[in-house]
């Protein structure tokens, strides 16, 4: 398998399991008010901040047969997770999670408070608040999001270089592919990953300033 | 038909209509609440109070959109909260009609669909000719299609009361409807709002602070003041016969004078201000000797010139100019009284007096009417 | 002293003064600006358009925040900007007292050295004392170490006000000064700007939507449309003689009625309107024949009884009541005229009339002054 | 010279070296309005999507002897870049680019025009205006602003793998040592090394937040 077919399916997965987490998560966040806010969100923030390597370090001893975090998950999993993709898909989502939330927290921090309550008032109920207003004015803030979730997943180097180890057809993804080659002074195989990486976060670029208008002028 | 249990301090003190409205709030923790009122139906209420006096809480309170520690709302037959009998019903149930603030439009639907979200069990044509209907009767016609944003703040008004009222609701409950409005809008809405509320039903409460808003809309307004109802009664009552010093102040007035009740005429009551000045004004109960605090309505201050004739219910008061100030076609002016060293405030048409005759330090005598002097007891303040 | 050159046509159109403000302004590019207006020393000038006329555009390039095209400002004997000699004084040179919209204070510093740090070539002691007696007449004595966020919208407004005339301006510019602050505190601001006023001798230029606030506080006005100011004057002048029947309508006059000039006889003149009926106004100079808009004061109109005395200058309309509704002591009736087929407004005290005689339908006759009658000449629309 | 020390100079100079550029940049971008201003902003964020090993590349590619660019850096510097300090320092730079001007341009945006405004008809030149009106009403976005470049250029990993070619004393900083440890199987130093990079990042989560809210009641 080609280094890009492992970054594509290693960004899919990602996103198509933040997605839903980050959208309950940050309607929680906006909405919710309770003692402690401050820390979950600075919970949440915290991969935003960590350096790579730091977050590599500490997913590497949770994933470790030798713990006890470890023993647990081989269990689940049947196998340890070091150096495999379904332990690149938890390093990813945990690396991306800031990015499911905050936007999603914001979109619905955006909605006015009064016009929530005009469709309780006017007997919609939670559910069908949420279908009828509140999901078609945040669906820009959600494509902005995945765009941001997938094109970070697909350019992540640091912890997937640690979590993955860099198995050929498993776990190397292009940008580490990248930084192979440029080791191996292969710089004309790099360049053409790095011109694909570079068309490809240009195109996210654009989706999320044309969302982030959308939203606006929405509002 | 079964038949909601009143409690009993509630059917004591008031009668209990059909479909009026009825709200006791209490709260403790936090901002403190202790409220009454009532609103028939047909009637509209204007809830009136400072910024912060707790107006939207009560009526947000009466919506289920805020839950308060103890309370009791009754709206016709049926009870939407009493907190002893651990009863509670969802906004969602109350179906009231509510106005907020700033519109509150859902910003991603058409003028149409707006209104349609909010009418119930009914079919897709049956739902889209009530909204249509409805929004005729608010002059919105013709702009079904558009979206709130390419409405003025007076349209977009107009909807949100359409929406309000497409629902049938038990209540129509309106936040400060026209604070997000300009002056000319606003005297539109004013009129369009008092002859679409003829056809209605139901109780009605407008939250304000504008009490010449009150005046045009209202029949009845309920006093708030730091969580507290205060007075409720006709707008005129209110008005004229506020029960205390406070509530006067609230009201705007600005003319009170401190004075005890000396003697008891025929119509009229003489009142003791300061050494020596003696008013009459409109008659009184109160003991003799009781101290009072005189309320002189700006309308019952004329200037005394010699010529003016001096009848029995009339007051002659000496004093000298503060200050004057010309505005439009009226003159604004503070008198400096000498019997009691407070200050009288009034209007008068430019055309009645010399810009000569009123500038400051100038000696004048204004006339008080007795009918425009009210007394209200110190000990109820 | 070097006197600045007047241009030709400024010099020839009107007389100038000393300390006047004179503003022309032209813009093809971009919203088009036509612009031509005058303000003298101590005069309080109201600007007044709908939103989006190009007041605020206006008020602007006088403080020099904006340039147009093409634009000539005179304030006293000091030219501002003259496009055509290329000369443009920036707006620190200016010096202009201006009160924004959104009070604009600065929200780091207190009220007191929001105040001081509007003066100029003072000594810190001095600025201290002039910021402090500016404050004192704008009554904010005891709260000027507070920051703007403690200060209500009506004490922030206070605020704004001391700071832009502390700086001893040559021109005072007031930008919707009472748009963000409630009915009550409005009505206070109004006189307290009245009662300041008179001590300004420089011009005063009031931005707003409001014909009320006009009213109150302006000497004159100049009537904003699309970028064009149309009509120019005092403003009793201006609100009882419009020169067209869009300004007419700008002003929110709504009893407009198609008429010909019938006859002139010594103090009235006789129009026609409509089939037959005819109505007498105030005399105009206007030819016989010649198509013109009447314009019915609301306060000119009244409801005939049987019993009303039909004097010479007045005028019987036939109709029947369209709606009536009540509000506050006032009954707001629209009547149906059954000469022309269009609809008259107007007010009447509620105790004048029995609800029972102003049900929709009935048939209503109508008295109108002719004093109340005023002729806007067609072509001059 | 220990990794942390390599580190905090890294993170120091490109600190001292973006907080003005992106006071300049931010409030440009904020006041001005001209033709092709999204592009120019596009452009600035460019290095927040851009995976680091693709930037990294390219930036070898532009330091690369070989190359013309590489030539007039050679001629400048007196050294080629690749694999130096002064190399990793305009790396850094770059990749830091939009946590420079962002938040300044969010700072200077959230001013309303009217105090401006107010300022100069009370007669302040633009650069009294600035001194007394606007620098009192950003410092803390300032601090957040500096906050961030610092603790994120202490965690970049990709982009000085690449460039600074991990030697050590001279490019090797806390981040890559952790890399070169997990890989040595050290983990007892790699722990430590990350212990000490997460109490900063928490740290500096905890600054960024603070400056956040007080920015908030302010205005």
């Amino acid at each position: 398998m080609s280094p890009f077919f492992v970054s594509f399916k290693l960004a899919l997965w990602t996103t198509l399991i933040l997605l839903p987490v980050g959208m309950l998560l940050g309607r929680w966040l906006a909405f919710a008010q309770f003692k402690g806010k401050a820390w979950v969100e600075s919970l949440i923030l915290l991969p935003l901040v960590l350096p790579p390597t730091v977050i590599g370090y500490y997913l590497l001893l949770v994933f470790s047969p030798d713990s006890f975090s470890g023993n647990l998950v081989t269990q689940w999993f049947g196998q340890p997770l070091v150096f495999t993709f379904p332990g690149l898909v938890i390093a990813s989502i945990v690396v991306n999670l800031p990015f499911a939330v905050q936007p999603m927290q914001l979109a619905y921090g955006s909605l006015p408070q009064e016009v929530r309550e005009a469709a309780w008032v006017s007997g919609l109920s939670s559910s069908k608040t949420w279908w009828h207003i509140e999901l078609p004015q945040i669906w820009q803030g959600i494509l902005g999001s995945a765009t941001l979730i997938f094109s970070h997943t697909l350019g992540e180097f640091g912890v997937v270089l640690l979590v993955g180890g860099n198995i050929e057809g498993r776990t190397r993804t292009v940008s580490i592919a990248i930084y192979d080659h440029v080791q191996a002074f292969d710089m004309l195989s790099a360049g053409w990953y790095s011109a694909a990486l570079l068309v490809f976060s240009l195109a996210a670029l654009m989706v999320v300033r044309m969302s982030a208008q959308k939203s606006k002028r929405t509002h | 038909m079964h038949t909601t249990p009143i409690i009993a301090s509630a059917s004591a003190t008031t009668p209990s209509f059909d479909s009026s409205l009825e709200v006791r709030l209490q709260a403790q923790r936090g901002p403190s609440l202790d409220v009454s009122l009532e609103c028939g139906a047909g009637e509209m209420l204007a809830l009136v109070g400072p910024s912060g006096s707790g107006k939207s809480t009560v009526l947000r309170t009466i919506a289920g959109l805020r839950k308060v520690d103890q309370g009791f709302v009754r709206c016709g037959n049926t009870l939407w909260m009493d907190t002893e009998n651990k009863k509670y019903v969802t906004v969602q149930q109350r179906q009231v009609g509510m106005v907020f603030q700033h519109y509150a439009l859902f910003p991603h639907k058409s003028v149409i669909d707006n209104v349609i979200l909010a009418i119930r069990n009914k079919s897709r044509k049956e739902k889209k000719h009530i909204a249509a209907s409805w929004l005729e009767r608010t002059n919105m016609t013709g702009l079904e299609s558009r979206r709130p944003d390419q409405l003025s703040g007076g349209q977009k008004q107009r909807v949100a009361l359409a929406r309000a009222l497409a629902s049938n609701p038990a209540a129509l409950l309106l936040d400060e409807p026209f604070s997000a409005v300009d002056q000319q809008t606003r005297r539109k809405l004013y009129r369009e709002l008092a002859k679409l509320r003829t056809g209605l039903d139901i109780p009605m409460i407008l939250v304000t602070h504008d009490v010449g808003e009150v005046q045009q809309l209202a029949d009845s307004m309920c006093l708030i003041y730091k969580g507290q109802t205060l007075q409720q009664g006709s707008v005129h009552d209110v008005m004229t016969a506020p029960e205390s010093k406070t509530i006067a102040k609230l009201l705007g007035h600005q003319n009170l004078f401190s004075a005890t009740v000396a003697h008891h005429g025929d119509h009229l009551t003489r009142y003791q201000l300061g050494d020596g000045e003696t008013l009459q004004g409109s008659a009184t109960k109160l003991n003799v000797g009781q101290a009072v605090t005189l309320l002189i309505a700006p309308s019952a201050i004329t200037i005394d010139n010699d010529s003016s004739a001096h009848d029995i219910g009339s007051n002659r008061l000496k004093g000298s100019v503060r200050d004057a100030v010309s505005m439009g076609d009226e003159w604004s002016i503070t008198v400096h009284l000498d019997a009691v060293t407070k200050s009288l405030r009034f209007r008068i048409p430019q055309y009645q007096i010399d810009s000569r005759h009123v500038l400051p330090g100038t000696p004048i005598n204004v006339n008080v009417r007795a009918g425009g002097i009210y007394a209200i007891s110190e000990s109820m303040s």
